[in-house]
């Protein structure tokens, strides 16, 4: 599904955010990606959707080679990756319901489905109630959690959480894990950057760790933690 | 492109000209502007031009005859004249004639003359037009030709400076419109680039979440269009009342009599026409040239 | 305000407006073409303005003596005329001179009428000009009270429409430059609104971090002066350079020998300093108008 | 140093984000305030500086009460307070350092001061290598340090911290937390909504638990939790 090899990314003003990443994540796995703040966690998923592409190295997703791809095809290749966002990225002037519903009408799903899947995945994330609120209008957590519904609501075969909990208290927390647990039996492959220590020592997946743009430890069933 | 994605981009387009509020306002406000500016000097400019037009047909040859020419020779001089290429009309003035005209257009101080009627020193004269006001010069020459013409009189001086400035002034006025098209281009196309660089991110976002630049671009081309079409009412309001009052009102400029102005139909209708297609083609296109930039994510 | 806080409003400011880019850009260019169109219309008004004065300055009084009056009464007459108050100059012609006059104006035709020299049916006439060509009427009036003047003429037509040809003309010149200036206010506050509309969050940041409004105003201030005067220099370098370029090239104008233009020293530098001064002011006023909407939070 | 009686919160939209809070804190406590996301929190923590202002009911903050406190005073008002916004805030055209700056120039502090303040608390969040960065070229973390320095720069008598630790790993957050018990122990009132089970577990302090706009739980040495 991913294989990185060889990956550097050096940002114009001169910080080397990754330093060579080899990787490979086979279709279905749960992986963490843990780190010290600025280790190139948010680099590293970047890297997988094409919001940067690396200054020298090579990335495949799903059998493309993300450096070879041709702007034309960019965005279709990104409709098969959902992604939450560490900052978020809701479209401020539409409602939550809007912003979820965006992510289908650009792949041109009838009206009927997309009222169907929106509504069914703000029930998931337990903000039926919003729909119909401006970003602005919520709550960090509950921002938070629209950046959550939008990212699998087309149900894509990837899907990368850049510290979805972030803004959330352990409750809701718990229920966004078993969400993506649920997910990922299904057979989507799920890539989550977290700084939650009890997350990752209690539903225990393959962790890869961070360091200086480097990756320092990649275990199955690992625990938190990256020091060598 | 299904018929309910197309639905949604013009929902989407009208929604966001409502949902960027002041920046509506503010774009709509500009284009209003500009486009009552051009609209007032496109109505003035044509109508000066349609003024200028009105002078130049009013240029006429006055072709004095020989004193010795016989009446047999007057008709046939004017089926000489009217052999030439380009003559319009042609008048014959007897001397009587001349000379009344002379006295009433010089008033009081005339009637002094009128006691030399008896001994008349003026030509019998042909007053001659040409179709194309320009072309009076050469006609002008061809009828000094004739044998029986004394002398050929179009108020050289006159026409030449009458001439000279219409030329001047439509150069003039052309370049002023033109020029006054292309800053509302750029004011118009101006105002909104500057609104869709403020949505730079969210353009931004749309990309990441997988819609292609045809599906950002459409909402955009609807509200830039939007934009011109709202910015044209107050223009086409202002010109077709205003140019309505001003046909009904003429008295003011009749005390002119060389001024007539263009009917309000069709013209008012024209330039209305105009003013909505520039908005709207403005509009669409500045729309689409801003938003390009933002595209290459 | 201690001095250090003066300089930080300074440098912010002029950072300010490197940093907004495109944003600066756009801002710069609407005020730029908004300025080339008030500057261009005013230099063109200013001088059509100034040629009706000239065209006024030419109006005269003609006033016919009687013919029964001897050569004791000119004197007589030119002086009560010179009592009238508003006379610039007055000039004394004979009869003979008036007919040489006359000939000479009808050219060829005129000849004819050299053999009536002996036998002259016109008056002496004094030729009186006012100071204020608009006092024309009331003098010519009073000048024709004097007993021995048989009539007055002014060319009441020409002049009646002159005055009235100007004065409209004027007045939409006027009223056209004022809604002109009215536009570029308009559309230059509009531009820079925007732009600062686009900066509503970051206005609102500062506000929590415990600015005070006009710790925010001035960066403002300054960036909408500098916005202001960026805006004015191109435009100030259009009629700089065309207007001396137009001065140095008159001979086009002189075929209509009633256009003579302003000089360029002072003229084109007093045009140039009020575009400046337009700009700046705007660019202010605009930019602290829009802050202002910003600064309850 | 703040009391708050009967204080009720309706948004525009109809939210109730506050139902009938009373609490009193005095100068030089350490409070955490936990609760599910929606509770209220940050609602609760944007009347102590005027952010919002209560549809009903009375705060006051270091004296002053805030429904009466005149346009003109509130930015002198604010100066007192150090506030690390859930969403960082920060400007998007100034580098770190100006950002940080910007609070002390604010207060007219001659630029050898600024300078020598700046310096010294980008040190302490471990920032100093990133002065010359805009916001945009951080990590999610480093930009959430960049708000913690700003909030402390002009030594604050009362410093609000609004999940300060959700974009931070373990390691980052134990830091933080150092230098948030050192401010409070030189005098700061600390006010620290979050959703760190951990951390409020560790370093105990007093608790306040919100539910629905509520205040559930108020306890001294308390631990994470909002169920009644
Ligand atoms: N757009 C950018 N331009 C320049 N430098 C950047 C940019 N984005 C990130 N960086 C730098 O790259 C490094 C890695 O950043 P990254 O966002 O990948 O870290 P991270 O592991 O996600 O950290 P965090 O846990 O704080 O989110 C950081 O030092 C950061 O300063
Ligand atoms: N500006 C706003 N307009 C309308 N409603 C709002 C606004 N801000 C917050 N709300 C609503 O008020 C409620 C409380 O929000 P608040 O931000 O105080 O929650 P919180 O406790 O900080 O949550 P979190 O832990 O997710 O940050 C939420 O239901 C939210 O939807
Ligand atoms: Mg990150
Ligand atoms: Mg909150």
């Amino acid at each position: 599904m991913i294989e990185m090899q060889d990956v550097y990314m050096t940002y114009p003003n001169g910080v080397v955010a990754l330093n060579g990443v080899n990787v490979t994540i086979e279709q279905g796995e749960f992986v963490y990606i843990v780190g010290p703040s600025g280790a190139g966690k948010s680099t590293f998923t970047k890297m997988l959707f094409r919001e940067t592409v690396p200054t020298d190295g090579t990335v495949q997703v799903n059998n493309k080679d993300l450096i070879k791809l041709k702007w034309k095809e960019v965005p279709y290749f990104r409709r098969n990756i959902g992604v939450v966002y560490q900052d978020f990225r809701l479209l401020p002037k539409l409602t939550v319901y809007e912003n979820i519903a965006f992510a289908l009408e650009v792949i041109e799903e009838t009206p009927k489905n997309i009222r169907k899947r929106v509504m069914s995945v703000l029930d998931q994330v337990g903000l039926k109630n919003k729909a119909r609120f401006i970003p602005d209008e919520l709550s960090g957590g509950e921002q938070q959690r629209v950046a959550i519904a939008r990212a699998m609501v087309n149900r894509p075969a990837l899907l990368i959480a850049d510290e979805p909990t972030g803004n959330l208290d352990p409750d809701t927390s718990w229920e966004i894990m078993s969400i993506l647990e649920e997910i990922n039996a299904s057979g989507t492959t799920i890539l989550m950057a977290t700084h939650s220590k009890e997350i990752v020592n209690t539903v225990k997946k393959r962790v890869i760790a961070m360091e200086d743009g480097r990756i320092v430890r990649d275990e199955h069933r690992g625990e938190y933690g990256y020091e060598i | 492109m299904k018929f309910n994605t197309v639905k949604r981009h013009f929902k989407e387009g009208a929604r966001n000209t409502w949902r960027n509020g002041w920046m509506t306002v503010a774009s709509v406000g500009a284009v209003t502007t500009t486009l009552i500016l051009v609209g007032v000097f496109l109505v003035l400019m044509l109508n000066l031009n349609h003024i200028a037009g009105e002078l130049e047909k009013d240029v006429q040859i006055k072709a004095l005859v020989e004193i010795t020419a016989e009446e047999i020779d007057v008709d046939q001089i004017e089926e000489e004249i009217s052999g030439i290429s380009g003559v319009q009309s042609i008048e014959f003035l007897t001397k009587e004639e001349e000379l009344e005209n002379l006295m009433e257009s010089m008033g009081d101080q005339g009637q002094a003359w009128g006691l030399y009627e008896q001994d008349n020193p003026l030509n019998d004269a042909f007053v001659v037009k040409a179709t194309d006001p320009l072309e009076t010069e050469r006609i002008a020459n061809e009828i000094e030709q004739i044998d029986s013409i004394y002398r050929v009189n179009y108020g050289q001086e006159y026409v030449d400076s009458l001439f000279k400035f219409n030329e001047y002034a439509r150069n003039i006025g052309l370049a002023l419109i033109i020029s006054l098209v292309f800053t509302a281009i750029f004011l118009i196309s101006n105002t909104i680039k500057i609104t869709i660089l403020a949505r730079k991110k969210e353009i931004g976002i749309m990309k990441l979440v997988g819609a292609t630049n045809n599906f950002i671009r459409w909402p955009f081309f609807v509200e830039g269009m939007l934009l011109g079409v709202f910015g044209s009412l107050l223009p086409i309001a202002v010109i077709l009342v205003g140019y309505y009052f001003l046909t009904q009102n003429l008295d003011i400029l009749q005390q002119f009599d060389f001024v007539t102005i263009l009917p309000f139909y069709p013209f008012a209708i024209q330039v209305s026409a105009l003013i909505i297609g520039i908005g709207a083609t403005i509009g669409v296109w500045g729309s689409l040239m801003s938003v390009r930039k933002f595209l290459k994510v």
